[in-house]
């Protein structure tokens, strides 16, 4: 298997090419290493690579194939790149999905308030949705002027993360 | 004498409270509400009822519900932990009423010091040193120009009336007394209707340094020493050790004479403690009582060797205190990490979701109060903080070392957390200096959120352990979406089974 | 200077040591057996570098191996930890050969304590008491017959080439001397073909107690008082205590002085442990002395305040001790429980398996020294020992209570663990009066593996809860065998990946 | 669903009435329970019963329905009979099996030594195999005399748990 993961902005392509027991070997770009790999617990991983040895965390963000992971003195912000995400982001160039207008919960939470309604001109900015967790309230906000399209979540409601919560349609509200 | 304690908490401080009550016999009583089943300190008590809805207002604030949990469980005492109803006079007010020991001190002393007015008042007359500044509001501007001189300068002008920051000036020179006077007076006057200022003594580095107190009903109060708590963002604290490198033998002496003055003027029983702001050079003022058990305790109980929640207990059972002032000595040097389950790089978002794996720091002068375990869901309604990791070694270096070592062992997957952001606190050379204060985090923004240098490889490693976790992934949901590891032990099980 | 180390050992101990090692900004190197890849040590050390198959004496017994890997790694020094090599002094020797140093004594120090007849007439030579008795066998019965008149009954008569207990008397009355003794000559006779015997003097309620030691290279020693490990089974420790709740402040001083006159008698440097044995006059008796860490050296550190591990790293690197004998005191009471997987219902036979679920006891005054963790498949070939529990308190009452506490709180499932029997001997009588020998486990028996009363009601909960985990069972066989909750958790994923 | 319990000898009988959630209306032998009950860990319950907290631990034993169950103060034996359990004691009085003279590993060790061999005649009492683990020798002995009918294990050999070692048929050996 090959997968391409974005780490820190680089972007990198993973080959496997043999796996015997523990040791695996992969190529990572034009590096080659022979690795005894263990999982050794949800997320964890311990690597040996020429006595060295690495342990890992893998931290799931919102999304499967964002990770948040600690090695031992730094943390980086890796994404998997898979053909379905390659394919989405070719093809959605006018999608509000894609073109950032869509408010999405990074966490789960309480909807405060919803100071908006559907049909109604918003400003770039201008606060869509406030969402309550662990005693802290954050503000989601318009990244371009347009118009409510969709709202889906209800003041007082609980929310999951990775929810779609407001859909704003660009351009300038015509008064619907 | 209390036989039976309810704690009118959750989170790790309920479990901490409830471990001393079980050293001591007295079995313990949870309260949780609908969000909390799963909770640790449920599982911990002797006894647990639920008290509502997940809302704290609805359940851990609701006293009604917490005072027939109290009666239907036979308790004759309830501890308030920190936060939710610890500093809720009428709820200490309540108790007695009912006729259940509150495990704190009395309503008087909670109302006296949460008024922040009626506080300072009480310190001035007790002599200790407040912030300078006017206590009543001024209108006149002569008067606000002669005080200001009086403090002499940096000085903050608060709009009486005011808040959010609206109508407040800070003034460092000489030169801008007049304008910002003035100022401040016409913004306070149009947000406010009133154009009445206060005057407040500008502290520039200022350093929060705290003493714990303990005060028994015999009218005898001890201090345990400070807290060095100027590690903070958003006026949160983060860090917290214990001696504070800045201040000397002389000074955290009358330091805490002056906190013991301050819980005799209050009347006061119990566990507290008496905050102070230090300037640079040493000057410090009372800042404000809180009467209750503090969340950075622990440090303290590590140098001093003293238990705080069974002297709270034993303070309540009318006891005296078991040692005097003279008795009571530091030993070494403990520093505490909050652990919250945010995301430093993303403005320290809350964190809420499923804790998939904890390998949590062992050994050697560690101590770890936690509530949250291996497939626990942490909730969204209540404080982020999962636990509180505190080291003690013989000297300053070596907390800071065995800290460093302790955060590297410490690892949680399933929500994000601040480990790695307290790691590279450990790693600031301000902080390692010593030499530090309430800025520190905002001085040193560069420095902490800097992603320290790393060669290429160890960059593939993660690339390399990033492959793996995301390809196992990838065969789980050709193979059906399920989880191999614990379906092949059910196999393994199974072959046992019909040999 | 020493800047880096190789650990060559595995658990717990391993761990330790490198916990140490890391405060002091030294990087670590692990060795390990095909069995012990996914050991805790492994992730833990810097590096790790593979040693052989399974059985000791192919790997953590291979000098061979792991000079090599010292030797790969580039370490310039070598900790043994306890067990495995720690006593071997060719390993010591070898190591001095190699250019590496070895933390622990020099061979001949190893060598001299090791071979009890040299042990003991060196410490006879030094003034150090030992058990009294015959030094050189007998074969003549009138000498014997004073020999026991002069030691004074009781006394034990053991075959000089025995074994086995064959051709072993107790001797307690003076009528018993003379068939005693021809009886066991003639059972050596025949046992053995050769009828000399030794003399000892017999301790009837024996305690056992160690002095820990730790001696510099330029001459100083210096003893950190003693353990008390008189709860014991098999002859091996279950549970140590320190301050020992027998010995007197004036026998505690006399008995240090002792120790620390062994160490230079031995010309020793290191940390090691001087081994007594106390009869219940508090006569005291050398019985050996252990030239490495011992398990259960924290309840030493944490009474005294010292790292161990980093006293070792100091002194191997030619540093002087940094305290005097007279700066060094005792603090508070401290107890270590030893965790093993082992079925003490079935005589204590060895539990390994997989770990499934482990919840640590936290908290004020808790360190817990493991090495397991949840999934972790616990190796036959090694130490049954899974992790150490230390509590300290400010008395031995409220340490026994926490004690108690942690043991309650300490939950493990997959394999059968010691947990449970030791929970039983904290609230045995005689130990909590302290009163108790090494006799302890074998006189209590009763109270000890007593089911303690339980109303029908905590039975009847224990059988609701093995319905729920045996339905919950077969239903997964029905539902195809695989394990619900890892691939609801999956399935939760795969919704938010596709919204 | 209804199973019979044995605990420490005593057989209980525990029928699931009803259930709502976490909480669960179940009837022991007469007695009927409405119980709060969770698992919070692999083999980990708690249980809350009129306010009162309970926390279990479930150890399985060599088999799937032999548990060691820890309560706060107490250790129990359990063992669930199931049918095919009560039709294998029913049906079996000749099996050496249950007989009781075939000798299952009670825990994964290593094969030190064999001193018999098939078709050798045995004693009441005599070491059959020897298995260590742990660095703890334990010898395992003929209950009866009779006749050793298969070994299946080596010396030398990792075994695991619950595996039938050595099988004695009753009897005298006929020197065969």
């Amino acid at each position: 298997m090959a997968l391409e993961i974005n780490i820190d902005g680089r972007t990198a392509k993973v080959t496997e090419i043999k796996r015997d027991g523990n040791v695996l070997t992969l190529q990572v770009d034009d590096e080659i290493y022979e690795v005894d790999a263990l999982k050794v617990g949800e997320g964890i991983y311990s690597l040996l690579y020429k006595g060295k040895s690495y342990n890992i965390e893998m931290i799931e963000n919102a999304s499967p194939r964002h990770y948040t992971v600690n090695s031992r003195f730094n943390t980086y912000d890796v994404e998997v790149i898979d053909a379905q995400s390659r394919y989405r982001a070719s093809r959605s160039k006018g999608d509000t999905a894609a073109s950032g207008n869509t408010i999405i919960s990074p966490m789960p939470g309480k909807v405060v308030k919803i100071p908006v309604k559907v049909g109604h001109a918003v400003e770039a900015g201008q606060t869509l949705i406030i969402v309550s967790a662990m005693k802290m309230e954050s503000e989601f906000k318009a990244r371009k002027a347009g118009v409510v399209k969709s709202i889906h979540a209800k003041e007082g409601e609980t929310i999951d993360a990775n929810k779609v919560l407001v859909v704003v349609e660009e351009g300038t509200g015509d008064g619907k | 004498m209390i036989k039976k304690v309810l704690v009118a908490n959750r989170g790790e401080i309920a479990i901490r409270i409830m471990r001393s009550c079980r050293e001591m016999g007295i079995p313990t009583v949870a309260v949780f509400s609908d969000a909390d089943r799963s909770s640790m300190h449920v599982r911990y008590a002797d006894e647990a009822w639920n008290i509502g809805p997940p809302p704290s207002i609805d359940s851990y604030l609701n006293i009604d519900r917490i005072i027939e949990a109290a009666k239907k469980s036979r308790v004759d005492a309830i501890h308030p932990g920190y936060g939710f109803l610890s500093e809720n006079a009428e709820f200490s007010e309540r108790c007695k009423r009912e006729g259940i020991e509150f495990i704190g001190p009395n309503p008087d002393a909670i109302r006296q010091m949460g008024d922040k007015i009626t506080a300072r008042k009480t310190m001035i007359a007790a002599g200790v040193p407040v912030v300078p500044g006017t206590v009543d509001k001024i209108t006149d501007f002569a008067e606000a120009l002669k005080t200001i001189r009086e403090i002499g300068l940096p000085v903050m002008i608060k709009a009486s009336a005011g808040g959010g920051g609206k109508g407040m000036r800070l003034v460092k020179k000489e030169e801008e007394i007049e304008s910002s006077l003035r100022g401040a007076r016409s913004e306070a006057k149009s947000a406010f209707g009133d154009d009445a200022v206060y005057i407040e003594k500008y502290i520039e580095s200022p350093h929060h340094i705290e003493f714990q107190i303990l005060a028994d009903k015999h009218g005898n109060a001890v201090h345990l020493f400070e807290r060095e708590c100027s590690v903070q963002r958003r006026h949160q604290k983060v860090v917290e050790e214990t001696p504070s490198p800045l201040l000397t033998p002389a000074v955290r002496a009358e330091m805490g004479a002056h906190a013991v003055a301050a819980a005799k003027a209050a009347n006061y029983h119990g566990a507290g403690t008496v905050e102070f702001i230090v300037d640079d050079n040493l000057n410090y003022y009372f800042l404000e009582m809180n009467t209750r058990l503090q969340v950075e305790h622990p440090i303290t109980e590590r140098v001093v060797g003293v238990d705080l929640v069974k002297e709270m207990v034993n303070i309540a059972n009318g006891f005296p205190l078991p040692f005097k002032q003279e008795e009571l000595r530091q030993s070494g040097h403990a520093i505490e990490c909050r652990i919250y389950a945010e995301d430093p790089d993303k403005n320290f978002m809350p964190s809420p979701g499923t804790i998939r794996h904890i390998t949590e720091p062992l050994g050697l002068g560690v101590r770890h109060d936690g509530y949250v375990y291996e497939g626990y869901t942490i909730p969204i309604y209540y404080d982020p903080m999962i636990s509180k990791l505190i080291v003690w070694a013989q000297s300053r270096d070596e907390a800071i070392q065995r800290m460093t070592r302790s955060l590297d062992e410490y690892k949680i997957t399933g929500v994000k957390t601040s480990i790695p952001f307290l790691a590279r606190i450990m790693e600031a050379p301000a902080f390692q200096s010593g030499k530090y204060n309430t800025h520190f985090i905002e001085d040193h923004k560069e420095f902490l959120f800097a992603t320290p240098d790393c060669d290429g490889l160890c960059e593939d490693m993660v690339l390399i352990a990033a492959y793996l976790e995301h390809s196992t992934k990838l065969q789980k949901i050709k193979t059906n979406g399920h989880d191999s590891k614990p379906s092949s032990r059910w196999k393994d099980t199974q072959r046992h089974a019909y040999i």
